[in-house]
């Protein structure tokens, strides 16, 4: 997982979690450097999502620390966050408000103001769909109205965790290219999936398998 | 009962229906109202108990009677619907509902009006009074159980139900009601036992009894007609009209 | 080896629904708290009077239960629907309205029972009369089931919607006005030393009409209000 | 059957006896009432005739959108 | 392009969560609905009586306030935990407080504000003293954001927890105690004709320290209960 | 999707739905026979869940009927519901009792006693959290509790909703065994999924397009 690359965006330092008394990972260190595409595998249950989490800094680690260019990201917060874009199982759009507000509202909050919100829901493709509430959508495409705010984003550090659930074909293919447009412009992405990426090539990909660990002396 | 309903259980009939009896409610409405309203504020003589303010019963009679009469027409609506499975029967129940809350806020701001100088106050826990106040509320219910479905099909349906629910409670409501106020108090309302009121004061007052009922015709029909256009959008018959109303 | 029977069914999600109440104790002790500070506001917020309190004790202590009993309701089948339980609960082979049953009566044994239990400390509190504690412990009894069966009406018919919570209760409080009527004048009765049977004849009558009808509204409504 | 007017002014039927401001609330409101729903179930229809005039636009857009994009 | 702005932060959360209110009328009806029918509940539990009713009509209607406000309450951040857009207003790069203030703000300008404008109505169906209407309404005014911002720190502990409902009563009900007391006592005060600024003094002192402190605890509560 | 086969399990007889007044499908008919694996296939939006809700008789075409034995689904909801399994999007599970709890209640609903309960569950290698309550699962696990109940059953027809969401590769593959037994042993399995199935063949795979429509004239 090491390149060599002058400053890595992102390292995770001795991570340990442990959760319901079993660990799910042990001493994980690995840095992340721009152009980066990484996705963490495993079976059910392995800790993904937990790491994701931790890398997002919203859990905290058992014991280790993630740093961000060169700080602690609980120490950095608000520089982190400004340089962060995290999508987890849950995809933050809600029911009660239209696509197009959802949209709006997702982006004002990370400082984007007089946005073409119409040209960005076209990108994922819910054009005719932006005065529908997103709960009248069906599932893929209210996950879409989520997904939106990847191709609006200056952030460069993107943690997704199974950001391909729930969309059709021709949707996969466009969110890959946009990852690899994103690594190849400086930026980084950790993701989680468990179907095959198609368009990343395995030159691109990096993989970090998480095993599926029984509890074990540390 | 199913076959003479079946053939208004079309969206384009029943509009079309409505179409044509709305014009015949609306004239009998203003008529019967006007004639009443003038012939009571002005014509009828007064009580010699209650001296003028007794004129309020010309809106407030017709108000309370018909807003009762308004959630039994809605509820036997909700019923058909419920039970045969019709649409237009559940859209025609919500559009009565908002026109019997009105009624209802009416009976009681003038029944209000009407308490403070008899009374001397505005508000008493009388039976009727109180009765009347949970009518407001089950019409609240089912409206506002109607505003909360987005998809109206869906929305029509429980408002249904609740209406019918509402229907069964209704009597015991006012039952309990009666019964619980005369063990603590009995209210000084004697005011107008009917027995014996001259034709000069019944006859407008029956005029605007059946006004009003004329006028919830006037407006539920209105209502529906909007409702029915709402649902069926996508028909081919709806979009003819679009066309042709909107140019 | 695959059977199917209603008495099952029955005891299957009643056992299930007893099971999660005392999993997380709070489902049972938390609308009995509920309940004992709700009546504990009023002397708070009118003051320490006795005679004052003492006459409007039994409508404190009813509207207490009336309210707790309605909030508790609104979680009666939220979580169901929302995690699809409920879903498959409709696909079922049995009835869905017996279902619906075993659910409510482990709701009124979780959160009715208890209420009533602790009932006699309330009026004490309140310097209820006392002569009139069985008639409080007995309207109670033939009462809060109602309004649970009543309740799961309204909870039924806004499952589907998003913000149910207070919209519930301009749908059913309206529905309980009967029970808490009746129930505050037995009670009263009772506290002047009259007889009060006629009035609970009157809730157990409402309880088998409820007990009939409502299951029926309850399994009709939840099927309009997840279609 | 007396249909004589039973006030001998204008004033007077004002007054109604000096119960004006009960009479006339009551009958304001109420025709305050029901003057404010005629009008709104009135434009309701107009209200649904324009909504669906401009979903028709908005479907034809998306159409014109998705022949380009296939 | 791009711009953190902490006024744009607060005023983009108060706005949404202001048109998720007006687009469900019902967020703001409701409550006051629920208000209005808890009002009229004790009348019918305790009789028609009008001089008991006078007498107990600030309790009563204070009462209802603080569980109307309470119930109201309890959905403030729970939609926003399970669609997950707390989650990201907690990594978005404004203080998490400050949009926490955004949304107990529009939370009282949607439930608090039709609250103390209904309030005279309820006074006249419950024969309030005409004198007392003033301090009615301005205990209302002062003491309702109160509630709000008390009641959010209980509505932030609880958000994780799969069953907040009735928990959240025990956690805020208590810290609500102090603002039934001073403002029952003023529309008390106010009623017998004697000067009540002093009580709505102790209320204005009550709502600048909750103002302060409130949105802090909230913050880190919210943190912590959703690790 | 007809096969020479001499009586169908389930008929769908032009079906329509409209949603939002946009009109999903229209006059859709169909008929499913023993051994038939059917993927209804579309993208996000086109109406595949509102299908299978219709199909399994939660919510009601706006016209059109489904039929089971020759008789409306509606008429013999008792009949139907026995030999139906229905797996939607929202997997029924609670999240407050244990991973063997809420397959002992599913099971028991169903109608079937005396299950070897913690063998079902390590068939969807469950084993080792049979007493973890279902809410401390991770996403893939908490699913796959659902699907336990996908080994022990007698209902012919299943209809599943995008089973293999938040399910590694592993799991996928045994899921897709166990639809083709089922199919050979006379069922039928009616499913959605936006990933390509590998082990069920082209020949075995029907599949059923729905196109996105726009709203048009009935
Ligand atoms: C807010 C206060 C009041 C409310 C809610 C109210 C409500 C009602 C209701 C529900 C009815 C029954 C209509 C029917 O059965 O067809 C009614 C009838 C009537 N009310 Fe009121 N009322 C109020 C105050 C008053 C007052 C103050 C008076 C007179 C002093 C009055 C006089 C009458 C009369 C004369 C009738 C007709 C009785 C009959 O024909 O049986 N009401 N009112
Ligand atoms: N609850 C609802 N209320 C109103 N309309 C809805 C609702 N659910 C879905 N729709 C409408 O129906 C359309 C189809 O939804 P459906 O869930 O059937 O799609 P789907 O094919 O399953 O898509 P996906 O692949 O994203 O799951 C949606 O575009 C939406 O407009
Ligand atoms: N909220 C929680 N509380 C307690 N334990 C949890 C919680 N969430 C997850 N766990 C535990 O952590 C383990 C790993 O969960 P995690 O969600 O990280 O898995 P994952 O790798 O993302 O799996 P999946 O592929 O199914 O999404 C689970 O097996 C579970 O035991
Ligand atoms: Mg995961
Ligand atoms: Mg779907």
């Amino acid at each position: 997982m090491t390149q060599p690359s002058p400053q890595p965006l992102l390292q995770a330092k001795q991570l340990t979690c442990i959760r319901e008394e079993r660990i799910l990972f042990d001493d994980l260190s690995f840095d992340v450097y721009p152009g980066d595409i990484i996705q963490i595998e495993g079976p059910n249950g392995a800790g993904k999502t937990s790491l994701l989490r931790i890398l997002a800094g919203l859990s905290r680690p058992y014991s280790g620390e993630v740093y961000f260019n060169n700080s602690a990201i609980t120490q950095a917060r608000d520089e982190y966050h400004q340089a962060l874009l995290y999508l987890g199982h849950l995809p933050g759009v809600k029911s009660e408000l239209t696509a197009e507000e959802n949209l709006n509202f997702n982006l004002k909050m990370a400082g984007y103001n007089d946005v073409p919100l119409s040209e960005i829901l076209a990108r994922v493709n819910l054009t005719g769909f932006e005065d529908h509430t997103a709960g009248h959508l069906s599932a893929g495409q209210h996950r879409r109205i989520a997904l939106a705010r990847l191709w609006h984003t200056e952030a460069k550090i993107w943690i997704v965790d199974e950001p391909l659930t729930a969309i059709d074909k021709r949707g996969v293919a466009e969110l890959e290219q946009l990852f690899l447009r994103h690594a190849d412009n400086g930026g980084c992405v950790i993701l989680t999936t468990h179907q095959d990426l198609q368009l990343v090539g395995p030159d691109r990909l990096q993989k970090l398998r998480l095993e599926y660990q029984f509890s074990a002396e540390v | 009962m199913w076959k003479w309903l079946h053939p208004y259980a079309n969206p384009e009939r029943a509009y079309q229906l409505a179409g044509t009896m709305l014009p015949w409610f609306a004239v009998l409405a203003t008529l019967l109202i006007a004639t009443g309203t003038i012939w009571g504020l002005g014509f009828a003589p007064v009580d010699y108990q209650q001296g003028d303010s007794y004129r309020i019963i010309f809106v407030h009679v017709p108000a309370a009677s018909m807003s009762m009469s308004a959630y039994m027409a809605m509820a036997v609506c909700a019923f058909i619907g419920l039970v045969w499975q019709i649409k237009m029967a559940d859209i025609a129940a919500a559009a009565i509902a908002p026109v019997g809350a009105i009624l209802t806020v009416i009976a009681l701001v003038t029944g209000a009006a009407w308490g403070k100088p008899m009374w001397g106050a505005w508000w008493v826990w009388d039976a009727r009074l109180t009765s009347e106040l949970v009518l407001l509320f089950l019409y609240l219910g089912v409206i506002a159980l109607y505003a909360s479905f987005e998809d109206k099909v869906m929305a029509a349906k429980a408002a249904g139900i609740l209406a019918i629910v509402g229907v069964i409670n209704l009597p015991i409501i006012k039952y309990s009601v009666e019964w619980w106020n005369t063990l603590h108090q009995p209210n000084a309302i004697t005011v107008g036992k009917s027995n014996a009121m001259p034709p000069e004061m019944l006859i407008p007052l029956l005029c605007n009894i059946f006004g009003f009922a004329m006028l919830i015709a006037t407006l539920s029909t209105l209502r529906f007609r909007a409702e029915v256009l709402a649902r069926n959008s996508m028909r081919p018959w709806v979009r003819a009209l679009v066309a042709k109303e909107c140019k | 080896m695959r059977e199917i029977s209603y008495y099952q069914a029955f005891s299957t999600v009643l056992k299930r629904d007893l099971q999660i109440a005392f999993r997380h104790r709070g489902d049972i002790f938390n609308p009995l708290m509920f309940f004992v500070m709700v009546v504990t506001l009023f002397p708070l917020g009118i003051g320490p009077e006795p005679n004052t309190l003492m006459e409007i004790a039994p409508g404190i202590i009813w509207v207490a239960a009336l309210l707790s009993s309605m909030l508790s309701l609104e979680r009666l089948f939220k979580s169901d629907y929302s995690d699809g339980t409920l879903e498959q609960m409709m696909l079922s082979p049995q009835p869905l309205s017996l279902m619906v049953l075993a659910k409510v009566l482990a709701h009124w044994i979780v959160t009715g029972v208890p209420l009533i239990l602790l009932s006699p400390l309330l009026a004490v509190l309140l310097n209820l009369d006392e002569n009139a504690y069985s008639a409080l412990m007995s309207t109670l009894a033939v009462g809060t089931p109602i309004l649970s069966l009543l309740g799961a009406i309204g909870v039924a018919l806004t499952v589907g919607l998003p913000k149910g919570g207070v919209l519930l209760s301009l749908l059913i409080l309206p529905l309980y006005i009967p029970v808490l009527i009746f129930a505050t004048s037995a009670i009263d009765a009772a506290s002047m030393n009259l007889p009060f049977l006629g009035h609970l004849a009157i809730l157990a009558a409402l309880l088998v009409g409820s007990l009939v009808l409502a299951p029926v509204a309850i399994s009709a409504s939840l099927r309009v209000s997840t279609n | 059957m007396d249909l004589s007017f039973q006030f001998s002014s204008l004033g007077e039927f004002l007054q109604m006896g000096g119960y004006a401001q009960y009479v006339w609330l009551s009958y304001g409101i109420a025709f305050i009432g029901l003057g404010s729903i005629t009008i709104a179930s009135i434009r309701k229809r107009k209200a649904v005739l324009q909504q669906i005039a401009s979903k028709q636009i908005r479907e034809e857009r998306l159409r014109q959108h998705r022949s380009q994009n296939q």
